[in-house]
């Protein structure tokens, strides 16, 4: 189970792809499902252009928040292995913010645990965006619905 | 009994600092905490806070040495 | 929208990352999630030990389903572009059996789409596993629930 | 009238053959030519047959130069 904050960009396949081929060579033929998330940023949202996104977080909180997340998804959940990584500070339109993985035996657990993980994530992890709009920016209120 | 109080996001920016010590003898909640740093005004509704990096309600109990950060409604993901 | 059955292995991710920059370039900072599932030969099944598969299909037909599914699905969530993959022939255990990926601009489309078009793709294209055990051989009768 | 009948996996090995052709105007329904091809034998519940390479029940009309499929449940992903 692997947590990582990222201040730059990160490719989220080549993650995954070395991610897989580290940790989970040793369960080779023991998982039959991987499950991918990935947010990306968009240049609209609200029905405005956004330029640029600057995310807030709480070092230290973040870490431990999601470490909670994932160990209560693992209990409800049969997974072997999960990779979560997420930015932070400014953020360009197409870059990613988000990845979550999960590999399991069988396709349910992957897909819900991801399911779960990235909604949790939205509803506590302690990040904040601010949106750079043509004129100024705002902070974002909340997250929307999905 | 000494407290660390954190700020984060518009809040940060309406409180216009990011973080302060709050020393006082009266302060045995969350509530009470933000209270004495707002000039006694109620904490809004939708106000998050966490008592060293955990959430908590606004009637939790604070300690000494407590490090208590309030934010708004988080936006990760 | 793409679907190719392949005969021999293939890498998900460096799909994944090929079709995202040959078409979803023009769609840059459209699409804020990507959803994947992947599906990958596993060495047990009803506790036993699988040594190899083989993957039977029905050319033409296991195409057409799959674009079918794949309309369905489009019809349902709004989501920019999809890519399925999926091996036939025979398959080592770790080789990857099939690779869904969908780009929306909200994530509850392409995790919901992806769910979807997984079950869809097991109840109704036409392809039939058949597992080498250490002794002999047999017909996978029906898929697991999940 | 003339059908290409095809079987696959499990009931390909079953019928000892992958593919055939059926002359017969005794066919008006995929039943019908199930029974053509297997001595007047019932189909089994589960077995599962397409037209055209379109999913179909087996009361599904059949018509000169169609392609039937017939096979066991599906088994991919």
């Amino acid at each position: 189970m692997r947590i990582e904050l990222r201040e730059s960009p990160f490719d989220p396949y080549a993650e995954v792809s070395r991610f897989q081929s580290e940790l989970l060579a040793p369960h080779t033929g023991q998982y039959g499902a991987t499950s991918l998330f990935v947010g990306t940023m968009r240049d609209f949202n609200e029905g405005d252009t956004v330029e640029k996104l600057w995310l807030e977080h709480y070092p230290g909180m973040t870490e431990r928040e999601l470490a909670r997340i994932l160990d209560e998804a693992a209990e409800r959940w049969p997974f072997l292995e999960a990779l979560v990584i997420h930015r932070f500070g400014a953020i360009e339109p197409g870059e990613n913010i988000v990845l979550i993985a999960i590999w399991s035996a069988h396709r349910s657990a992957s897909m819900e645990a991801t399911r779960h993980i990235i909604e949790a994530l939205k509803h506590r992890a302690p990040f904040w965006k601010r949106e750079t709009l043509a004129q100024g920016y705002r902070w974002v209120e909340k997250n929307t619905a999905g | 009994m000494s407290i660390r109080v954190r700020y984060f996001a518009s809040l940060r920016e309406k409180m216009g600092r990011t973080e302060e010590d709050v020393s006082s003898e009266d302060i045995s909640t969350v509530t009470d905490l933000w209270k004495a740093v707002n000039e006694g005004r109620p904490m809004p509704d939708h106000l998050l806070c966490a008592v060293n990096m955990e959430y908590v309600d606004a009637n939790s109990t604070v300690n000494d040495g407590d490090e208590v950060a309030f934010f708004p409604p988080v936006t990760g993901g």
